[in-house]
């Protein structure tokens, strides 16, 4: 915050917080880098004040001298915090006893050991020995629907899933039950906690009570190497974390960003990286029919592309990345593509504004930006298929499921001389392909989408790809290679900046590496470019960038697989790099 | 029986004795190196190749193994007894490893070199009374398979002739560290055999004598069959001792092998049977040594009270022998307690002691010894 | 007489006018005799003692009898084998939190957790796969030390000689039976 | 054709010179002014580890002499950023393994001073007595291969006995023998077994005999002392130059002992000597060595005659909690996966340290630098041995063949420590 974005400065600590009118003292402290520990309060809900972790002293308050909770009570000028002393420590100590004091012996065996606020708050602010001898209370342990299960005993009540159900989701099917120690959360009778959004209670629980169904039990938090990359599923483009382990997808998380999906993402688009290991995918290469190594059939592919000699016509979707779009764009030159939209699918408005995109392709408005207008695609494809002047028709589904092409055109794909598929699973109704090679999942793609709000984001490759599929872009570039369309393959990012110098509209300006965690919205690319340097390079921490290598085996939360710098954190401040404050 | 006969006979069965002696006695020989080395150390030593009845069992039926009482099963003649046996099935099963920059002809022909002069020159010593009529046929056998009247000279000349495999194996192995054992050996054998030669001349001096046989007798005949030569001419034995060990590369004088310093001198590049031809040619070499300093210093086959020298009975003949044995092992033993307990020399020093210290020494005792023998007699 | 000479050491040999020549110096000494015959002294005693050899496979060094000399029974401390320990009911218990894996150091450690099956009410989790491999282990300790469990030890048991390289990787089933001593009683840690 | 190799010094000539080249066995004129290079090690019987020094001989003489490292690379350093402040223990087992325990702490020190804990005084008290017991072993051991090398085997299997009583000692204490691992940041694996104290009186005991027998073999021995006197000579200011630190320094009169000048885990409370000679050959090296082990052995009897009671761990939330406790409560349970989970664990402040400690060889430093996460941003050690590894050369340049090996053995280089 500059200066002049504050109202007055208060004290943390004899820190000096500026802050706005209206805000807590914990809301300021946070925005300033001063950490308040709080288990109930989320800047995405109502607050509660019920846990009582973010005890702190403070004068200005009423009455004087009394501890008071740092989430709930406003930050006045002048104020004087103490969120870092003997008194503060003892008030937390004992809350976090309370709050142990039922807690089960449950770290082996919890999902949530490694992330879990409770751990973290007990071991940087609660006492090394417990006093409790007596025995623990017993609540209930449920399935409170098809995504969440509950753990009663865990639970701390700290209502962040109620609220959210409430106040987000809108739904409220969650409430609390019973009292004292014996209070826990449950579904109200005959409802289940089903709504589009009921995941978001599991990343939202502080402990391990609400926990996700789907990857429970089969992994451990620390394992997990995290991918910052978007929702391949529908319009809206989640910001999430792709998180993996042994080369596979284990849970999708979501990412805070604001400007896309604040802190939330749908079950949808959750579960939906199990599509990559659909038994319909295709794993291997296929040249007329017959099982082939990838190799000979982009050898194959290759040549059909040099007899072609620009008799070429595409099938895409919009589920291709920019990248993919533009390459296809210059492999065919003046030839028609035709792209299949995804019907629309549900729809889910959730009070806080977040939205579930009616649109599912990831990437409609990057289809729009990069080919322009392609309503006429299908009818031009099909003409000159029916002219029989096509060498080669391309056909890149990346579609799970498949692309839904019109009858028409697919029967208009018989006449084509040679028909190469690059598909995600079988693409039904098409004609037998002369090569079919497998293509990737949006997990593991690297490359950029429009949102429907028009925000550039990356897609990272999270794990390698399935089978025997290689990368989609890097199969692409190899055709318009062999019909000497480009000289050499680039990365997803040359790629990129072919196509931003291309588009000047559009992509003005935008920079791959540029476009960082939270994208950039279409046109604003000069603008989002950071003014002192031309290419700015992420920074990270000396740790995080030792770690890439295959000795490691030390968990990143936010792995950046590019070419990074290696700075050590005190380095990095002096050289007040953009992420100096690592 | 014809006496031309028994003589031809004795000659054979002498010869198959001499041949057979260093054969038959160096696996008891490492035997006794390698667990006296272990007691000192604190260790067992070898004891798990054993002379055991109970491998009469391997040869019974799976279903009858384990019908012996087991105190009999495990009944160990003597620890470890068959360990020679198996080092030289081991030796002899080993894969022969040929450098590649060796002179094929020097290296092969070195392990024989070290072996047939000591075997060779263990004819010279007299393990027995010289005299023993044997089955009355009126032929005198002696003990001795080449009863030279030189035979210190003969013994000498050819025993010497084994230096010819350290330094021939150390040239033709075509490697460093064995040549740099070779060259060692060789200025060492020639050092100390100059020590070794001036401390006999003091001993022929008194016993004035070069007939081995001849010695003893001398020994044997004079102060009441006490008159060892280690106790006439101790400074000449104690010399001879040491050029004894340096003649033998053994501790403190092992600088030919040094492993520490040359891996393992020249025969660091040997291996399998021609490494074990080097081994018993050492072993052989040190039986050569030790029975000439048992003859010439220490009485030889005789001792008082229990040999008479001039007897020619077998029994006498037998029991010389044993004492010849026993002499031997003695001297042998204290070879092995020596090495285990002393460190080495260094090379320089070595050097200087031989040539400094004990030629000169030698020589002024062979020139007391005379002045001294002259004036007496 | 030896150790008088040098217990001044820390001042140097000849720091208190010590009357005696300095070790090596005195003519006898130069003879090399005295050594010889100090060193014969010194060996002959060592040939007379008892011997410091244990007879490996007949005897261990945990044999009572070798109580004098050092360890004299199993050590509990020795860290050789693993072994999964089973519960009452014989199954594991472990209920693979994954921290031994975390805590190699050698990263030899591989478990792959499923849901227990639902009958299993004490547990939610239990190891699908759990394979050492013994051959990258360094016999640290540090699984056992990490096990919140109890559900994995490391045992006396050193003598594991195999064939092969694969059977070097110890699975599940194979650490569960490994050293059955070892299972019942509870391990004393401090 | 031949490909062309690029190497200097030394080992270029024994690279192109074949090892028994014509030059060598020739008869031709030149044969005398041409120098034998060879190769002692890495491979060599009197080469404790994988230790190579060329040398180019004349005769049996060392005109020229290059020592190299790098046949034992472990790369301890870099597995250093690559474990956590604990795990990183096993690998100081593997540095100087003769002396693992001597490493674990002061491995262990060193994280301690970055975090600034202080230990109890118990926890310091075992150290010691293992510390201790490790020199003792390391001497020992040290002493005897000097014989060793010398050609007095007998006396090193002496002293290979006294060495397997002290490892049945950290096998009781740690469950490890060569590879103890015994130290953790705040404390000790396991405590100090009663049993433990009876043992190592008994082995002291016998100890001070034992020195008696190797002395009786070797110190007065006129043989061991022409091998070893004014050999590889090595002046004080020498010792300054090449960093020399520990039993070599103080051979040759520099007076510097860290138990003694820079305290650590309270040793300035013991009373005990630090042996000291002027003449700087390897024979002063072995009267050091001898004498320290005597120290040795009083120090051990003093810390075990004050051994205090109450806990070996430091208090708080750098060790891991009781295994009882674990079981049993809650914030025991959080903290112990707090300090296994990657990622979490033990947080030493953004900084760096360097500590040194006494180890059996000399000087053991460790510069650790850390970026405020539970895993070392760089680990740097300064193990004695490549100091020393570094003065063979001025050392035997003009010797003997035989005095490399008294040499070498006197300065007990450790092949583990010289690679990172």
């Amino acid at each position: 915050m500059t200066d002049t974005e504050h109202d007055f400065t208060f004290a943390i600590d004899g820190k000096s917080i500026p802050a706005r009118k209206g805000d807590t003292i914990l809301k300021a402290g946070l925005r300033a880098g001063v950490f308040i520990p709080h288990y109930c309060w989320h800047p995405g809900l109502t607050v509660a004040g019920n846990c009582r972790i973010c005890l702190v002293h403070a004068t200005k308050t009423m009455p004087p001298g009394k501890p008071v909770i740092a989430c709930a009570t406003q930050a006045v000028e002048g104020m004087e915090v103490e969120s870092d002393g003997p008194r503060t420590k003892a008030l937390r100590e004992g809350v976090m006893e309370f709050l142990l004091v039922n807690h089960p012996l449950d770290c082996p065996v919890c999902d949530q050991a490694g992330e879990c606020d409770l751990q973290q708050y007990s071991f940087d602010y609660g006492r090394a020995t417990s006093r409790f001898h007596e025995p623990k209370t017993q609540r209930p342990r449920k399935d409170l629907g098809p995504l969440i299960r509950f753990v009663g005993n865990r639970c701390i009540v700290c209502t962040r899933c109620v609220r959210f159900c409430e106040e987000v989701a809108g739904t409220g099917e969650l409430g609390v039950v019973g009292r004292g120690a014996m209070s826990w959360i449950d579904t109200f009778p005959g409802v289940q906690l089903d709504n589009p959004l009921s995941g978001c209670v599991a990343d939202l629980c502080p402990v391990g009570a609400l926990l996700d169904r789907d990857s429970m039990h089969t992994t451990r938090v620390w394992l997990l190497r995290g991918t910052e990359s978007a929702c391949g599923r529908c319009a809206t483009g989640c910001n999430i974390n792709v998180e993996t382990w042994n080369d596979q997808v284990r849970r999708l998380t979501p990412r805070e960003n604001q400007a896309v999906n604040r802190w939330w993402m749908c079950d949808e688009g959750r579960l939906s990286y199990k599509e990559a290991q659909a038994p319909t995918r295709v794993r291997r290469a296929r040249v007329d029919g017959r099982e082939a190594s990838f190799l000979d059939a982009l050898t194959r592919a290759t040549d059909e592309v040099r007899k072609a000699q620009g008799g070429v016509v595409a099938l895409t979707t919009g589920f291709a990345t920019n990248e993919e779009l533009f390459t296809l764009k210059a492999l065919v030159g003046k030839g028609p593509i035709a792209v299949a939209y995804a019907p629309d699918g549900s729809t889910f408005k959730a009070r806080d504004g977040f939205e579930i995109s009616r649109d599912k392709n990831p990437n409609r408005k990057g289809v729009e930006a990069v080919l322009g207008a392609t309503d006429a695609g299908e009818a031009a494809v099909i003409a000159a298929l029916e002219a029989g002047k096509v060498g080669l028709a391309i056909v890149h589904d990346g579609v799970p499921g498949g692309a839904p092409w019109s009858p028409t055109l697919l029967a208009a794909l018989k006449k084509a001389a040679a028909l190469l598929v690059l598909a995600h699973d079988d693409v039904p109704g098409a004609p037998a392909a002369t090569v079919l090679l497998p293509a990737m999942h949006w997990t593991e793609k690297e490359g950029t989408v429009v949102n429907g709000g028009g925000r550039v984001q990356r897609l990272r490759a999270a794990v390698p790809p399935t089978g025997d599929a290689r990368v989609d872009l890097e199969v692409l570039q190899e055709l318009a290679r062999a019909a000497a369309l480009q000289p050499r393959v680039l990365s997803a990012a040359g790629v990129f900046r072919k196509l931003a110098a291309a588009a000047p509209l559009s992509f003005d300006g935008m920079d791959y590496n540029g476009l960082g965690a939270l994208g950039v919205p279409l046109g604003e690319g000069r603008a989002a470019r950071p003014a002192s340097n031309g290419r700015a390079l992420p920074v990270v921490d000396a740790r995080t960038g030792y770690e890439a290598g295959p000795v490691s085996r030390a968990p990143g939360r936010a792995g950046d697989e590019q070419v990074r710098v290696s700075v050590h954190r005190e380095s990095a401040v002096g050289y007040g790099t953009p992420r100096g404050d690592l | 029986m014809n006496e031309t006969l028994v003589a031809v006979l004795a000659v054979l069965v002498k010869a198959v004795i001499i041949v057979g002696f260093p054969l038959a006695i160096v696996p008891g020989l490492i035997y006794l190196e390698r667990k006296v080395c272990s007691y000192i150390q604190g260790r067992i030593g070898p004891n798990r190749v054993n002379l055991t009845i109970g491998h009469i069992d391997y040869l019974l039926p799976p279903s009858m193994r384990g019908a012996l009482p087991v105190g009999l099963a495990r009944f160990k003649l003597i620890p470890g007894s068959l360990q020679p046996l198996a080092d030289g099935i081991k030796l002899a099963f080993k894969e022969e490893i040929v450098p590649a920059q060796a002179d094929k002809l020097l290296y092969f022909m070195a392990p024989v070199l070290a072996f047939v002069p000591v075997a060779t020159a263990l004819a010279f010593i007299p393990f027995g009374t010289p005299t023993w009529d044997a089955f009355g046929s009126g032929h005198v056998i002696n003990l001795q398979l080449a009863s030279a009247n030189v035979g210190v000279l003969g013994l000498f000349a050819i025993g010497s002739l084994g230096v010819y495999g350290i330094a021939v194996g150390g040239w033709g192995s075509g490697s460093k560290f064995p040549l740099m054992g070779a060259v060692r050996s060789a200025a060492q054998m020639i050092s100390y055999e100059i020590a070794m030669a001036l401390a006999l001349l003091s001993a022929i001096v008194t016993a004035g004598t070069v007939d081995l046989q001849a010695f003893v007798l001398h020994q044997a005949t004079t102060w009441g069959g006490a008159g060892w030569l280690m106790f006439k001419q101790p400074l000449a034995a104690l010399i001879f001792l040491v050029a004894m060990f340096a003649e033998n590369n053994r501790l403190p004088f092992d600088l030919p092998e040094a492993e520490p310093e040359l891996v393992g001198g020249y025969h660091t590049e040997y291996s399998g049977l021609k490494f074990g031809i080097f081994f018993l040619g050492e072993y052989t070499a040190m039986i050569l040594m030790s029975g000439l300093f048992v003859t010439m210093f220490m009485g030889g086959w005789s001792l008082p009270l229990l040999i008479d020298p001039y007897a020619t009975g077998g029994l006498n003949a037998l029991l010389s022998a044993g004492v010849f044995l026993a002499k031997l092992f003695l001297v042998l033993g204290f070879q092995i307690w020596i090495r285990w307990t002393l460190p080495r020399f260094r090379y320089d020093q070595l050097m200087s002691l031989g040539w400094k210290k004990l030629v000169p020494l030698a020589l002024a005792n062979l020139v007391v010894s005379a002045i001294v023998l002259t004036f007496v007699s | 007489m030896i150790h008088a000479a040098h217990d001044d050491h820390g001042h140097g040999p000849h720091a208190h006018g010590d009357p005696e020549p300095a070790p090596g110096e005195s003519i006898a000494d130069r003879t090399y005799v005295p050594a010889v015959l100090r060193g014969i002294k010194l060996t002959l005693a060592r040939f007379l003692q008892k011997k410091f050899t244990v007879e490996y496979p007949e005897e261990s060094v945990y044999d009572a009898s070798y109580a004098d000399r050092g360890i004299g029974a199993s050590n509990p401390r020795h860290r050789g084998e693993h072994i999964l320990v089973k519960d009452e009911q014989g199954r594991e218990k472990c209920v693979a939190c994954l921290l031994c894996m975390a805590a190699c150091p050698a990263l030899c450690i591989h478990i792959e957790p499923e849901p227990a099956p639902a009958e299993w009410t004490d547990r939610e989790r239990r190891p699908k796969v759990f394979e050492i491999d013994m051959l990258r282990c360094i016999y640290c300790g540090y699984c056992e030390e990490a096990c919140p469990c109890d559900a994995i030890r490391l045992t006396p048991k050193f003598y594991q000689p195999t064939t092969s390289r694969t059977e070097r990787v110890y699975d599940k089933q194979r650490l569960l039976e490994n050293n059955p001593d070892a299972q019942v009683p509870q391990r004393p840690r401090k | 054709m031949k490909p062309k190799l690029q190497a200097t010094g030394l080992a270029a000539e024994a690279l192109r010179d074949s090892p028994f080249g014509e030059s060598a066995m020739s008869t031709e004129p030149g044969l005398a002014d041409k120098d034998m290079i060879i190769n002692f090690g890495p491979q060599h019987p009197a080469m404790h580890g994988t230790l190579r020094l060329v040398l180019r001989l004349d005769g049996e003489r060392v005109r020229k002499c290059d020592p190299e490292m790098g046949y034992l690379h472990t790369g301890f350093e870099k597995l250093g950023e690559y474990r956590t402040f604990n795990q990183y223990v096993v690998v100081t087992d593997r540095m100087n393994y003769l002396s693992a325990m001597a490493n674990n702490i002061g491995y262990a020190c060193a994280v301690e001073e970055l975090l600034g804990i202080e230990l109890p005084p118990r926890a310091k008290a075992i150290r010691v007595v293992m510390a201790e017991m490790s020199r003792i072993s390391d001497h020992i051991l040290s002493i005897g291969l000097q014989g060793m090398d010398l050609g007095a085997f007998t006396a090193m299997l002496w002293a290979f006995i006294e060495r397997e009583k002290v490892y049945d000692v950290f096998e009781l204490t740690s469950g490890g023998r060569l590879t103890t691992s015994y130290t953790r940041v705040g404390g000790l694996a396991f405590d100090f077994p009663e049993e433990c104290e009876r043992r190592i009186r008994k082995f002291l005991e016998t100890l001070e005999g034992v020195l008696g027998e190797i002395e009786g073999m070797l110190s007065h021995n006129r043989i061991f002392i022409d091998r070893s006197k004014g050999v590889a000579h090595f002046t004080r200011e020498q010792c300054i130059a090449y960093g020399v630190t520990g039993p070599v320094a103080r051979a040759s009169g520099l007076d510097r002992d860290m138990r003694r000048d820079r305290p650590y885990l309270d040793y300035e409370q013991y009373d005990f000597e630090v042996p000291i000679e002027t003449d700087g050959d390897v024979y002063a090296r072995y009267l050091v060595r001898l004498a320290e082990v005597r120290q040795s052995a009083r120090i051990v009897r003093q810390a075990l005659d004050a051994m205090p009671a109450g806990p070996y761990n430091a208090l708080g939330k750098v060790t891991l909690p009781d295994k009882d406790d674990v079981y049993s409560k809650m914030e025991s349970l959080i903290q112990h996966f707090m300090l296994e989970m990657p990622g979490h664990g033990i947080k030493t402040p953004l900084g760096q340290v360097y500590h040194s400690t006494e180890s059996p060889n000399g000087e053991l430093g460790w510069f650790i630098v850390s970026d405020g996460t539970g895993v070392p941003y760089r680990v740097r050690v300064r193990p004695p041995s490549v100091y020393q590894f570094q003065a063979v050369q001025p050392m035997i340049e003009g010797r003997l063949v035989a005095d490399v090996v008294a040499t070498m053995s006197s300065l007990n280089v450790i092949a583990g420590e010289l690679d990172r």
